[in-house]
């Protein structure tokens, strides 16, 4: 079951869907990314790997501006989407937040029922017609994030009363009805047993036929598995960024390396 | 030994507790600090408490059982018949102590000496002339066998100081040997103070309750009493409110009934959108530093005095409304109105719900924020969808807490809406609340045993049925549709 | 407790605040401590027993009933003095800009009650203009504040107006052909309950409040005629314009000399019990009813208290602290 | 094997848009945002403008209270009619009353007003002697009684003019209203006119408006907030002292210790109806459990803060309780995993970050019962009270005293219109006094609040 | 740096620690562990698998008696620890929880600065008698939870402004500071890094030495390298415990075989 990296590039597509020039983030006084340059693909995954505390998750919320909700952060640079800067005056975040779709590191569902949680979304941008293509697309995502038969019996009840691990996937069903372009996943499959986890992974496959997807991951593995391109991140600076199979047979920074074979942490 | 000097001393012990509960348990584990099941702290407050708490209920009980014994000894002075009839025999103890103290008061201020007060009979001279001189009101003349008493009252009393000294004392040390006794390493004295921590919150909760039933018992007596006077039943549906002097005054609740609910309904109608607007304005939009100006501003509304709310509605906002929209429109001339009164009202709640809502929406943890902000959703989305119903059992706190306000409110009524009882859909009319009635009932001219004042009372029992049956209902409301997040 | 506590009405507050004030300024005695609060209030807190934590003192504008004695009885107060000290004057007052009001019984009877004489029959009042009943009064809509019905001055208003008035347009008449009752007592008081029934479609206004609040109502509708005492309307002549009744001007002089029908005598009760207890509570009353305090040139009288013309008597009275006797 | 191999592949690919154009849907749903946005912004400019209103008023109103006019002129202590004896013994002097000292003092002025040449035409000596206040008179005799040596002396005298000269130096009394007001003439205008060129009559800033005690309805012009401030002091002390720890520990009963069951409920609603509960009232309460029963004197701070406390409970609770319920369950997890007993979870944790909703409540609660009147009404708080209470050590807080809004609301009540100036004067006073209250409140709130 | 499974039982006590018999857990209505027996010894790093929302994380809280804490949940059957019941009456939660401590599965700081969060539990125990004391052992903790390089110059920021991972170490630090006799911790790696999980399963091998270790997680790698005991849980059910070695290589019923082999979730 522990697959070997997936070395074969099923990119279909080469556009680029963003691209971060000369990024950098402040926590008050605190830089904590450095001039971050990359370009992220069309129908590609993305995977940001590097040690806890590099920047990762904070670099992620750059993607869609959710660094707006923290008062102390403020970032610099330029982020294109689809060749418009999201840090224009005139974007408006709602906008590119639902094309940018995040799932978050800690799981935090509403305090709603699990069929709201999932249905929120797709009300809000008005998806659906009536109430029986609702329950479609809740019970589609719910399906998709490989919850639907845990939870089928109980969508009335809280989603805060899920595991752990459920509530993960109650938050990556909840971000995939929405229908994102781009769909931001920071470490979606951490409390996931490995059954769940190749699901979501196939998720993320399936998906990246018509979306860009970015994923945050600890797992090397999974890394290898699911993306097509590979950022590794060290004490705030983008190190490297390339085709997966060649930042993990073939690293040009030596930090990379030590990363990858398990010297620098 | 006076009751407060007693209470000095057990307080001095209690301190000799803290100190020596501490360093005897510090002692018993070698001052090793983590072979004790608690923290020294606990030891500390344990001996202290030992020796404090139930030295204290000893006295308490003692201050409350000594009168009665003391009653019970003094039943040979005076005829059987009288003494075994409750009234009469509250009066003529009532009587006793207050000689007796007069006599305390009089051997204090040196105008009797002691052996005196013990002696004096009334064939001495007028006992009530001479206690006069010293400050001590008697109603009438002291009879021998009051005098009696009296003197037995106070040989009785001291005894009964001494022993209560003695006795009190004995419980504090002995309580303070027991912590000491039983401190050592093992001993739990953490859970032992958090016991008495947590007895001491259920004895702060109870005071709602005892207000509760001392509001009651001092309405209820008087109610039962109106409605010996007056049918309560007329009272509770008359649908006519028209007091005299005469007598045969119409007491009918039912047009003061509804001009609280009218009113109260007016001034929900401005204070809850406004409150929770700028709530969410103050928690979700405005910066921090705005926030902290425009909050203590608006909390400002609510220590303005009621009455210059009152002249603000009668001066200004009745005329306003009479000559804009009463007058044009057709519908009165009244210069005073429920509109009048419910907007002021209105007004003068906002910040009991603004600042409360505020600070609850304040406490909605950001990651649900963020994850709704990460799906999309607008601001107002969230707050909507997401904020409120999760603060939704503190906002309706907050709503029930102006509503209150709003039955509970009279000045403005007074100056806004008028005093007029009325039954009537025209938010332009004058009309009147309970809270209202009950004030100018009580305070008014008339003689106070009559039903014009009395009905003060059954008016305030009522209006606490009426807000009762409200709160279950909010209560509900909030237990039906609250989301407890995490 | 060593200073005086004084209750009671809130009409005789301002006298007894002034007296009260001079007082503690000429004698060694603390200041008595005066409260409003109503008559009614204050005469029941009076009666609530004897003891240093009850008043003293109890005001009122009106005199004490059977009832309250019975209360203060049974509660152990049984010697109460009553010292009467003055009178006060009700008069009706408008803008100052407005038309002159000279008014009587009748007109205000005709403009207030539910129910009125028109031609013969008791009819719902139909007055709306002043002028309507009475040509020689202005065109002015009618708009009357009176005092509410828990004040003692709506009973003289009640009494010495409104009753008085609807005799003389033969309303009580009227009312009295078809009063039930057992006998003839008993329709005289239901006619006269009838007669002074307000009409309640907001021509007139009850003020529960204060002398204050009818004046800013009257500010606030200038087309209103408002009640108010005389000492109160001879602080404000500049913002209120007073009605004659039965063609006589309110003032201390006219009242006094009975001219003028719509007062009231003021009272104050003294817990006798406490007198020699209470330090300076004789000294006290002695002073109020002096003839520095409340003779007709005292500070009293030119506050707008009308003096007692059998004030001497009081005097003695109070010297010799002469319980009052049952009320006949 | 999975749930995702069997759903359908994902929905077509929307058609890209740019984030710079909006959608209709867009449109509408930021058109709704700003009109939420909006109506936010509304309701603080109703909040802030009814606020503005009420100052302006109050200021407008209540400012010119914190000026007095003063009379100033030499006084010559005749010996022979202020101590007719003659053996300064203070118990023959004190025979000689105010009315005595009244009579000194007019004649005095006419004196020194001829001596300065000012004409008194058109002007009788009794309207002359209506310019000094009926208090001069009193304050004299206080200081000649003290100090007989002043006895023949002649003294500089400063004492308050009386309210209606007072008014016209304000602005409040004009020759206008002088024409209609049978208190004053056009001629006594004129004179303090005259009276103030030559620097007999000045303006002054009026501290004993502070610090003095009440006065009789006579002289507004010595009314003074002295005793209800003392009054007030006491009592919300007190009240802070009480009510804080009492709400504070019953909510914590009540929210982290209660069992949730029918009791705890019904507790739960009669808290919520005490705050419905017309505070008079409480005065009611008030009167039968701590008067009549407890035997605690009338018109006292203590009885006064002790109804004001139980008032003011359920406003604390209810806040206390919401802000408790607020704070989320896993900060309580983190504690109790560590060790930490319940009460420390609670004291340690809890408290702190529920700390923000209990100091609003306290900053409401006390706010209205900072400016409650009614329950007063009925322990004998609405008084009359011209004694300053005694030091709180002294036993003060049982001595007669007054609150500001009784003052405010006493004043606004009487006859002379000076006083509704001081009434309004008092209210700035009192809020004042508010906000001196909540700035320590408000500093702590801002200290504690954040998110988490 | 993958380890192979570490078989080598290092086991040096076998003394049972805690003894699990008959507990069922209620979630109101709904019954979310069915009869789990099961004894943890002394000295030993048991480890619980199974997929999500199987019941790992209710058993753990029966363990410490965080359950309580839900007031729907209801624990039934009987837990001993050192031979003592920990739901008889007499038992103070407290107390037990001292002894047993827990790392929850989301990160939960304190919203205090990052040296009282760890500071906390010392001061409340009494484990120390001066500053410098608090101090040794607030880093000490830091140290073993490898957090200390990256917070040791921001010891008084907040420690809710850590990044996730930093916020999970942070939680292990506290929960280790107050030296407990055992300790539960529920996916303390699920957001680190490699080399950081390196290190806390260092922590872990050495805290064994004097104490008990539960640890969930759902890398059976990492159950394989740290653990002695392996648990499995299936819907609710312990369907297999005993030597991890045993488990992983030759599991006794057919369910832990199929996920241990990625068939079933
Ligand atoms: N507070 C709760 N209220 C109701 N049901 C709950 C609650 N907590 C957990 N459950 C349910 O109990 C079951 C077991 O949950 P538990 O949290 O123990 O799972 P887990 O094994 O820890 O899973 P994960 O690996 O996803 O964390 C799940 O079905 C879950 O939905
Ligand atoms: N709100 C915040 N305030 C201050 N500093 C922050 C905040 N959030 C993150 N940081 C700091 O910024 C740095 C990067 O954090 P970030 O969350 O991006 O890390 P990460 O790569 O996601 O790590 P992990 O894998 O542990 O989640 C860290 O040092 C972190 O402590
Ligand atoms: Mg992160
Ligand atoms: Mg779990
Ligand atoms: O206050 P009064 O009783 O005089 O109306």
């Amino acid at each position: 079951m522990y697959d070997a990296p997936n070395l074969e590039t099923r990119v279909t597509q080469t556009n680029t869907k963003i691209t971060a020039r000369g990024v950098q983030v402040f926590y008050g006084e605190k830089q904590a990314l450095q001039d971050v340059n990359v370009d992220i693909l069309d129908n590609t995954v993305t995977a940001f790997i590097g040690p806890s505390g590099c920047g990762k998750s904070t670099f992620l919320r750059c993607l869609n501006r959710m660094n707006d909700t923290i008062a102390s952060a403020r970032v610099e640079g330029e982020i294109l989407l689809d060749g418009e800067n999201i840090y224009d005056k005139r974007v408006d975040p709602v906008q590119l937040r639902a094309k940018v779709g995040m799932v978050f590191q800690k799981p935090n569902p509403f305090p709603k029922s699990i069929y709201d949680n999932v249905a929120y979304g797709p009300k809000i941008h008005g998806l659906t017609r009536s109430k029986a293509e609702l329950d479609q697309i809740v019970e589609e995502s719910l399906r998709k994030a490989a919850l639907w038969k845990e939870v089928k019996d109980r969508l009335t009840e809280a989603g805060t009363g899920l595991s752990g691990g459920q509530q993960q996937r109650l938050c990556i069903a909840r971000a995939i009805a929405t229908a994102p372009e781009v769909l931001l996943m920071d470490e979606p499959c951490s409390a996931l047993d490995p059954i769940a986890t190749a699901q979501v992974e196939e998720l993320i496959d399936e998906l990246r036929a018509s979306f860009s997807v970015v994923i945050v991951t600890h797992s090397m593995q999974q890394a290898a598995r699911v993306s097509q391109k590979t950022a590794f991140f060290h004490l705030g600076n983008l190190v490297e960024y390339g085709d997966t199979s060649h930042i993990f047979t073939n690293p040009s920074d030596p930090r990379t390396e030590s990363y990858i074979t398990g010297r620098i942490g | 030994m006076s009751v407060f000097l007693l209470i000095i001393v057990l307080g001095v012990l209690a301190i000799a507790g803290f100190v020596l509960g501490r360093r005897r348990a510090l002692s018993s584990v070698d001052g090793n600090t983590r072979r004790l099941h608690s923290l020294p702290g606990y030891y500390a407050w344990h001996g202290a408490i030992m020796a404090f708490l139930p030295a204290m209920a000893v006295l308490t009980l003692w201050l409350i059982a000594q009168p009665l014994v003391i009653e019970r000894q003094l039943a040979d002075y005076f005829p059987a018949e009288q003494f075994e009839n409750d009234s009469q025999r509250i009066l003529l103890m009532a009587d006793v102590r207050r000689v007796a103290e007069g006599l305390d008061v009089a051997v204090a201020a040196g105008a009797l000496t002691p052996q005196e007060a013990e002696t004096i009979t009334v064939a001495d001279g007028s006992v009530r002339e001479r206690l006069g001189a010293v400050g001590v009101a008697l109603g009438s003349e002291v009879t021998p066998e009051v005098l009696d008493a009296a003197q037995s009252y106070r040989a009785l009393a001291s005894t009964g100081a001494l022993g209560r000294a003695i006795v009190t004392l004995i419980a504090a040390l002995a309580g303070l040997a027991y912590a000491l006794r039983i401190t050592h390493g093992d001993f739990r004295a953490r859970n032992r103070v958090e016991a008495v921590i947590l007895g001491v919150l259920i004895l702060a909760s109870t005071i709602a309750i005892l207000t509760t039933v001392g509001i009651v018992m001092s309405m209820l007596s008087e109610t039962i009493r109106f409605s010996s006077m007056y049918p309560f039943k007329d009272f509770l549906f008359g649908l006519t409110w028209q007091p005299s002097f005469q007598g045969n005054s119409e007491l009918g609740l039912l047009p003061l009934l509804w001009g609280t609910l009218y009113i109260s309904l007016v001034a929900m109608i401005v204070a809850v959108p406004t409150g929770l607007f700028t709530a969410i304005y103050l928690a979700e939009y405005a910066s921090p530093r705005v926030r902290s100006v425009i909050k203590p501003l608006i909390e400002v509304i609510a220590g303005i005095p009621t009455v210059v709310f009152g002249l603000f509605a009668l001066v200004t906002v009745g005329p306003f409304l009479r000559d804009w929209f009463a007058v044009p429109t057709g519908l009165g001339s009244s210069g005073s109105s429920v509109m009048t009164a419910g907007l002021v009202i209105g007004v003068l709640n906002i910040p009991f719900i603004s600042s409360l809502a505020d600070d609850i929406i304040n406490a909605v943890p950001q990651s649900l924020r963020d994850g709704s902000y990460g799906l999309g959703a607008t601001k107002s989305e969230t707050v909507r969808q997401v904020i409120l119903p999760a603060a939704l059992p503190g906002i309706v706190g907050a709503i029930l807490l102006a509503a209150s306000r709003a039955i509970g409110e009279t000045m403005i009524v007074t100056m806004g809406a008028g005093a007029a009882a009325k039954l009537d859909m025209n938010p332009f009319e004058a009309m009147t609340t309970i809270t209202v009635k009950i004030v100018s009932q009580l305070t008014g001219d008339t003689e106070f045993n009559s039903p014009e004042t009395l009905v003060a009372f059954a008016l305030g029992m009522t209006l606490f049925v009426i807000t009762l049956g409200l709160n279950i209902f909010a209560l509900w409301v909030v237990r039906k549709y609250r989301e407890q997040y995490e | 407790r060593d200073n005086v506590q004084i209750t009671g009405s809130s009409t005789v507050l301002p006298y007894s605040t002034i007296v009260a004030e001079a007082f503690g300024e000429n004698f060694d005695f603390p200041t008595p401590v005066v409260e409003g609060g109503g008559s009614g209030a204050g005469r029941a807190k009076m009666c609530e027993g004897v003891g240093t934590n009850t008043v003293d003192i109890a005001n009122s504008s009106s005199r004490i009933s059977q009832r309250d004695l019975d209360t203060c009885a049974a509660n152990g107060v049984t010697e109460v003095m009553e010292v009467r000290f003055g009178y006060d004057g009700i008069v009706f007052a408008s803008d100052v800009n407005g038309p002159e009001f000279a008014f009587t019984p009748a007109d205000l009877f005709n403009a207030l009650g539910a129910q009125v004489a028109k031609d013969g029959a008791i009819v719902a009042n139909p007055h709306s203009m002043w002028s309507d009943f009475n040509s020689a009064m202005p065109a002015q809509e009618i708009l009357v504040l009176s005092p509410g019905t828990k004040h003692g001055t709506r009973e003289v208003f009640d009494e010495r107006v409104i009753y008085e008035g609807c005799k003389a347009t033969g309303a009580y008449d009227l009312f009295l052909a078809v009063a039930e009752g057992a006998d003839d007592k008993a329709k005289a008081r239901a006619a006269k309950g009838e007669c002074t029934k307000l009409r309640t479609d907001g021509r007139n206004v009850d003020i529960d409040g204060d002398y204050t609040e009818t004046l800013a109502r009257l500010e606030a509708d200038k087309k209103a005629i408002g009640v108010f005492g005389l000492s109160f309307y001879q602080n404000n002549t500049d913002k209120l314009r007073v009605g004659t009744m039965n063609g006589v001007v309110p003032s201390t002089e006219s009242i006094a000399a009975g001219d003028y029908p719509v007062s009231r005598p003021l009272y104050f009760y003294v817990k006798l019990a406490h007198l020699d207890v209470i330090p300076g509570l004789q000294e006290y009353i002695e002073f109020f009813v002096s003839d520095d305090m409340a003779g007709p040139d005292g500070p009293l009288a030119e506050y707008g208290l009308v003096s007692d013309p059998e004030l001497a008597a009081t005097q003695d009275m109070v010297a010799n602290r002469t319980p009052m006797g049952p009320l006949n | 094997m999975t749930d995702a191999t069997s759903a359908q592949s994902p929905a077509p690919a929307p058609v890209r848009t740019s984030l710079l154009t909006q959608n209709a849907l867009m449109k509408k749903r930021n058109a709704a945002e700003a009109r939420f946005k909006a109506y936010g912004v509304a309701a603080i400019c109703v909040s802030l403008s009814v606020l503005a209103i009420m100052l302006w008023t109050i200021f407008s109103d209540g400012v010119s209270a914190f000026k007095q006019a003063t009379l100033s002129f030499p006084v010559t202590l005749d010996a022979d009619a202020l101590d007719p004896k003659g053996n300064r013994d203070r118990a023959e002097m004190m025979r000689v009353t105010t009315i005595g000292y009244t009579k000194l003092l007019n004649a005095q002025l006419l004196a020194h007003l001829e001596a300065r040449g000012i004409s008194t035409e058109g002007v009788t000596d009794k309207d002359v002697a209506a310019f000094i206040s009926r208090d001069t008179p009193a304050r004299v005799r206080d200081m000649v009684l003290e100090q007989p040596a002043l006895l023949g002396q002649t003294i500089e005298v400063s004492g308050f003019a009386t309210g209606r000269i007072d008014g016209y130096l304000k602005g409040r009394v004009t020759r206008d209203t002088a024409e209609r007001d049978t208190n004053i003439s056009v001629a006594q205008l004129d004179l303090a006119d005259r009276m103030q060129a030559e620097g007999i009559l000045t303006a002054k800033f009026n501290w004993s408006f502070l610090t003095a005690p009440d006065a009789s309805d006579q002289r507004p012009e010595a009314a003074g907030l002295g005793v209800a401030l003392i009054g007030s002091a006491y009592m919300m002390a007190l009240v802070v002292i009480m009510v804080l720890p009492l709400g504070v520990a019953a909510s914590i009963y009540l929210e982290e210790f209660a069992p949730k069951n029918r009791w705890t409920d019904i507790i739960e609603v009669n808290i919520s109806n005490l705050a419905a509960v017309p505070s008079i009232v409480y005065g009611i309460l008030g009167l039968a459990i701590f008067i009549n029963f407890a035997k605690f004197p009338q018109s006292s701070p203590l009885v006064g803060a002790l109804v004001l406390t139980l008032m003011t409970l359920p406003t604390i609770i209810i806040a206390t309780r919401a802000a408790i319920r607020a704070v989320p369950p896993s900060i309580r997890d983190a504690a109790l995993g560590v060790g930490a007993s319940k009460m420390q979870t609670v004291f340690h944790h809890v408290l702190p970050l529920a700390a923000p909703g209990i100091l609003t409540g306290t900053i409401l609660g006390l706010a209205s019962a900072l400016g409650e009147t009614a329950p007063l009404l009925l322990i004998g708080m609405v008084a009359f009270v011209a004694n300053y209470p005694a030091s709180p050590l002294d036993g003060g807080v049982l001595d007669p005293a007054t609150a500001l809004p009784v003052q405010v609301y006493s004043w606004a009540s009487r006859s002379d219109p000076a006083f509704i100036e001081r009434s309004a004067g008092a209210i700035i006073v009192l809020l004042a006094f508010l906000v001196t209250m909540n700035i320590i409140a408000i500093i702590l709130r801002r200290r504690f609040e954040r998110r988490w």
